[in-house]
């Protein structure tokens, strides 16, 4: 049978890698992944893509695709979610709280906060929401080095090259360069999930059954060991 | 030593795919190429500066861009791709042709600048002998032009071939990025980055790409210095 | 194959204003340094567009810019020796004489290759590239490029000039029969008035631009203008009387026999001779005991003071003129005067083998 | 008509820095990218194939890596970056100045293919008749090979000026997306472009680097025009 | 300033193996095409290296093989006139004229540039670019920069092959006065013998990549084996003897005087008059009533048929030798015979300009 084909974002690989060998474990089924930016992927799918399946960092991206009449009605659901965390370079780093108090200015004292782009890519969009709903943003704001996607702005943080750094839990769990100085109160932004939807396109079963598998429970225990929460 | 169970069998399907995309888009855009080059070095035409925008276009741009208007035209439910799949069958979304045009769309400006120079660089005066001859001006092109442009033609090829093979943006924005299917070597180590810890897998595919890269560039040298040394003729 | 150019062209500082109109056969283009040679010819050729003119080879129209008609250059059927050999670099010396016959219409009848390779004596160098070859060498594969392209007209600029004169003396011949026997006709360049006299059916003598002189080789190299002083000399058409025993072949002027070094044409055969003027010697009384074996009888038509010492002294020799160039202190020791008996004494072995020349049809 | 106000402030900035970017990109990687294509055009030594692969690994790694390798190795705890700093007080890291470097190296390798190919086209007879006059080999190459070579000097640098003005992702790995700092016209496309609705902004500023680079564009060719007929020599 | 040259190289198909020793002034080298005369030039450039060899110019050593010296071309000093010009296509007329100049030794001295400009006859072309030149434009060109480097060695390849007669007229005094006053060696390369009698010093006849005759050309021009039949000649010295009102210059050759147009040297100076042998007229008896004014008187000192019908006279007039060409059968029916005297009949007008020079100081 043909694999089913999935589109995801570049932050869910790895895991994803993971869920899909398990279910083919379980079935017998081959999963392909094609990992990129949201945006790409959400563009490539309006434009005919053969894809299956679409898993989203981004709320926006999906309301996209939806509106163009690319998923089919009533398979998406909200998959995934994460936390926004501050982590700082090295291992062993003093936690803070997170609130508008935090001497946010003080913390970098003169380095710069890796984020991902603040304007366009999810994490840094959420990122920037908490921080000006904390209002901390302004202060801070010229400090800001923007990377195309959080790996990158991780990356900043574990080489040093930046003091702080604001990305998902599920990527700071990985990297044991940076530690994790507090997680971003829940109101501060808005929700962070990761949607997932069957395509217009998407004919097998198998499509079907994979997207079931993903919130199953068995998928669970690979989500939560990459960093992800259940929705509430 | 390093067994072939060094890379996995999604990397080496990306580097069979990479050697392929590469080649074709490198072998397919080179008569254009030339033919391109040749109008710009030679010709005097309406349309030139705008002719010779478009071609450094893919240069300029974000990659990103360049992909996204190749899948805007060429995509499924693009203008030019509906008409290529009605007419001809030819289906180039997210297909490994998809990912060859790509990576020749991105590697043609380079091709094109080296050979329009090598052009620029033939003496006309042994054109013109050439035509005192007989020869007309296709038969010149054809025995005195393109073989002393071999070397500028070999410059170009190799240049593109390389650029063929790191081709990553455009490629993946246009045909995305499907294990087997459109997954470059690029593609492949772009994806690996965003795994944490997925470092490894990525330099394992960068040494890859520098094998290949050196190799054909070694070939190529080797290739080159006949070539010139027959052009230079000694 | 009237030949017919008409061509008018401006460069910064230079202008060729030229209206040539020659016969069959050999046309050379004579003058000094920059006065426009190699440009007409490359009017000729098609590659100089000339700003007006008019150039027509036989009953071929190559251009005329008034009817804004020009052959392209391929089409011109030329075999154009370059005054820089312009070989292809790329291609064997073998591809670049064979060059021309791709292009060639089939059954053009051309020269024979291996004849050509060995008249200029290339046959060892096949193999190479121009890269590695003498400058003589890449002259000599040019001319044979240009002669092996089965042309229908051969522009020549300066194909000797590079060579010693042994090799000249080999190569010369070759287009003497090329104007007689193929009657393909040549644009020749020269410096040597030598290869003018002994190849030349019609002489133009380019000065600045424009045409000094223009005419057969006979009135032409006559004139001091066209050649400058040393470059005078007569051409006269003899008979071939015998070829003797000693090696001297015997040569019938009307007016007294030549006796040169043997001449390979048969008995009955008319040559044509040139005789440079400043190689002969007057003698008012038939001479005696001499060396020279060739003594021509004559009456002097015409004494023409030069601006130096010499003078220009044209005798009538049977129906034709020979001119000798003496000193005017020997006109008036001799005494000579307009009318007088004179003979005049040729030295058999001044006449060199470029001196003697088939007698071009007319 | 399009007025001033087309473009945001913030998107003005991005266009002067990537003016700046791939000015100072260009300029100052030219003399190293003449040297080092003369010698790979002249010179036979060892590691001379190493060189060679060296100078085309930024075309032929995905951005992202050469991105990542100029961070580890330039970066301010990179041991480039650190002797920089310590010794003559640069830092690349987050500076506009990295990303010209970024951009010099993606475009270095068409740069130096260029120029080598017109330096393997200079006759080397020409090279000799000099020395025959009593110029030294650095004097033949300022007097001889390199006014010969400048039609091919401005074709790489125009290339290399494209290229500087299109280049994305090693910048933003490197030196990431500061507003007013690295931000130059490609990143501000990337970013327009990740989000929905973005294509218009995202347009706007793609047709301000089409302009400036077909303006660069138009320019070298006037010059390279001026320049090639000095040096054919009519 | 003597020059020592001996050099063995191979390319594939032609060896180069000649070891010459000449002493100062003008070497030339003679040869037919492909001889190696430019091999030879360019190893005493240093464009080629050879595979074994040794160059030595006065107390310079430029190249020693054995000892692995080899001075790099820029350091040797050298004007070197390529046979195929080699103008930089990138630099006015001016600049590739000066280019030698910018490298040449603070005071070095060096030929005045308007003067060279104004002896070549390219003022007007200054500022243009070598690509609008005429051949024979540019072949001046080269030699004007070659000669404005200051050299301490002239290497000319065929200078003057491209240029007309009156150019060449112009020219050749010019090196003479390099030879004889500014005493820079020069190593010359001519097809033409009338240079070679009017500027060598010593002639190197190459044949194949080998000498086959070396020696003043007085020696090297007689013989056939070097010139080719048709090159040999005689070289006299000849004082100035007088000036006359008619324009002649009287040359006393020590037996019997020469009656040449104006020479421009002053009464006593010691000149060398090249005579062709094919020139020259035989007579037993004195001779009377000829247009030719110089007749010499000698001895036959050889005769040596040749292949041909032409013999070769040697004939030893004062402390020299004149060498007349002539028929066998005129040989025969004067009855000529060694031992014998006999008159030698040179025309006045004859003799070229070209074949006039300054004595080489020795
Ligand atoms: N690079 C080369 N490779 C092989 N053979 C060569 C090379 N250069 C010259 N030759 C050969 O060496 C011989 C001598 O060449 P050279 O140029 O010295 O001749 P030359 O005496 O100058 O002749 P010319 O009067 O025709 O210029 C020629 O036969 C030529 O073909
Ligand atoms: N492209 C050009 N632009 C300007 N002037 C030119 C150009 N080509 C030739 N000339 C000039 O035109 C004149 C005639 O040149 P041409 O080459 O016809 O001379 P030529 O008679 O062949 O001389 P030579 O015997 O020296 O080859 C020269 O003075 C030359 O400088
Ligand atoms: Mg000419
Ligand atoms: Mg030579």
């Amino acid at each position: 049978a043909d694999p089913v084909v999935v589109f995801a974002a570049a932050a869910l690989s790895g895991a994803l890698d993971r869920v899909a060998e398990a279910w083919r474990a379980e079935t017998g089924h081959r999963v392909v992944t094609s990992y990129a930016g949201s945006s790409a992927l959400a563009r490539q799918i309006r434009a005919g893509a053969p894809a299956d399946v679409f898993v989203s960092a981004s709320v926006e991206w999906m309301d996209a695709v939806a509106a163009s009449g690319d998923l089919r009605a009533g398979t998406r659901r909200d998959l995934l979610a994460t936390d926004l965390v501050l982590i700082a370079h090295g291992a062993d780093a003093a936690p803070v709280t997170i609130d508008a108090d935090l001497d946010l200015p003080g913390l970098l004292a003169g380095g710069r906060l890796s984020m991902s782009l603040v304007d366009a890519v999810p994490s840094g969009i959420y990122g920037r929401q908490a921080l000006q709903s904390l209002g901390l943003w302004d202060a801070v704001a010229p400090s800001v080095a923007q990377s195309d996607n959080v790996r990158t702005a991780l990356a900043f943080v574990a080489r040093g090259e930046a003091r702080l750094g604001i990305v998902y839990a599920s990527d700071a769990v990985a990297e044991d360069r940076v530690s994790v100085l507090g997680t971003f109160p829940a109101g501060s932004h808005a929700p962070i999930v990761f949607p997932a939807a069957l395509t217009a396109e998407a004919g097998s079963p198998a499509a079907e059954d994979f997207l079931a598998f993903l919130g199953s429970d068995a998928a669970w225990e690979i989500w939560a060991q990459a960093g992800f929460r259940r929705l509430p | 030593m390093i067994g072939a169970d060094w890379l996995g069998p999604a990397e080496w399907e990306a580097v069979r795919l990479s050697l392929r995309v590469a080649f074709w888009a490198t072998l397919a855009s080179l008569p254009l190429g030339v033919l391109t080059a040749y109008a710009l070095a030679r010709w005097a035409f309406p349309g030139k500066t705008l002719l010779n925008g478009l071609v450094h276009l893919p240069l300029i741009l974000p990659p990103v861009v360049t992909g996204y208007l190749l899948l805007i035209a060429l995509g499924r439910r693009g203008p030019v791709g509906q008409v290529l799949e009605a007419w001809f069958g030819i289906v180039l979304a997210f297909r490994w042709t998809g990912a060859a045009v790509a990576a020749a769309v991105m590697a043609f400006p380079l091709m094109v600048r080296v050979i329009r120079l090598a052009i620029e660089a033939v003496d006309p005066k042994l054109e013109a002998a050439a035509a005192t001859l007989g020869a007309s001006r296709a038969w010149v092109f054809a025995t005195i032009t393109l073989p002393l442009i071999a070397p500028g033609i070999v410059a170009g090829a190799i240049l593109a071939f390389a650029k063929a093979i790191g081709e990553f943006g455009a490629t993946i924005t246009f045909v995305s990025n499907i294990p087997g299917q459109t997954q470059t070597v690029p593609s492949a180590i772009h994806a690996a980055l965003q795994v944490p810890g997925g470092e490894d897998a990525a330099a394992r595919l960068v040494i890859v790409a520098i094998v290949i890269a050196v190799g054909a560039l070694a070939l190529s040298e080797l290739v080159a210095r006949r070539v010139a040394r027959r052009v230079a003729g000694a | 194959m009237m030949l017919q150019i008409t061509v008018r062209h401006r460069f910064a500082g230079f202008t060729l204003d030229v209206d040539v109109s020659a016969p069959p056969g050999v046309t050379v283009l004579f003058g000094p340094s920059g006065s426009g040679k190699s440009t007409l010819i490359n009017a000729v050729a098609g590659l100089l567009r000339p700003d007006a003119g008019r150039i027509v080879v036989g009953d071929r129209v190559l251009l005329d810019t008034a009817a804004r008609r020009a052959l392209p250059p391929h089409r011109r059927r030329i075999g154009y020796v370059f005054q820089d050999a312009r070989l292809f670099p790329h291609l064997s010396v073998r591809a670049n004489l064979l060059y021309g016959r791709w292009f060639a219409p089939r059954g053009a009848q051309g020269a024979r290759v291996e004849h050509v390779i060995e008249m200029l004596g290339i046959g060892h160098l096949l193999a190479r590239r121009p890269g590695a070859l003498s400058g003589g060498e890449k002259a000599r594969v040019a001319l044979g490029r240009a002669l092996l392209a089965a042309p229908r007209l051969i522009l020549a600029d300066e194909p000797l000039a590079a060579l010693d004169e042994a090799r000249k003396a080999e190569i010369l011949p070759y287009f003497e029969r090329l104007r007689d026997d193929v009657s393909v006709p040549i644009l020749y360049v020269s410096h040597s008035s030598a290869e003018v006299a002994r190849l030349a059916t019609t002489v133009v003598a380019l000065q600045g631009g424009r045409v000094a002189a223009l005419g057969p080789p006979e009135a032409v190299l006559g004139e001091v203008a066209a050649t400058g002083a040393r470059g005078i000399a007569s051409v006269l058409r003899v008979r071939v009387a015998a070829h003797h025993a000693d090696g001297l072949s015997e040569l019938d002027t009307g007016a007294g026999a030549l006796h040169l070094p043997r001449v390979a044409a048969a008995p009955g055969t008319v040559l044509r001779v040139r005789i440079a003027a400043q190689e002969v010697i007057l003698s008012p009384a038939p001479p005696e005991g001499l060396s020279a074996l060739s003594v021509l009888r004559g009456t002097i038509a015409e004494i023409a003071p030069g601006r130096g010492p010499a003078a220009r002294v044209v005798l009538a020799v049977g129906d034709q003129r020979l001119i000798a160039r003496v000193t005017q202190r020997s006109v008036a020791a001799l005494g000579l005067a307009p009318g007088q008996t004179c003979h005049a004494i040729v030295k058999s072995v001044a006449i060199a083998p470029e001196d003697v020349g088939q007698q071009a049809p007319r």
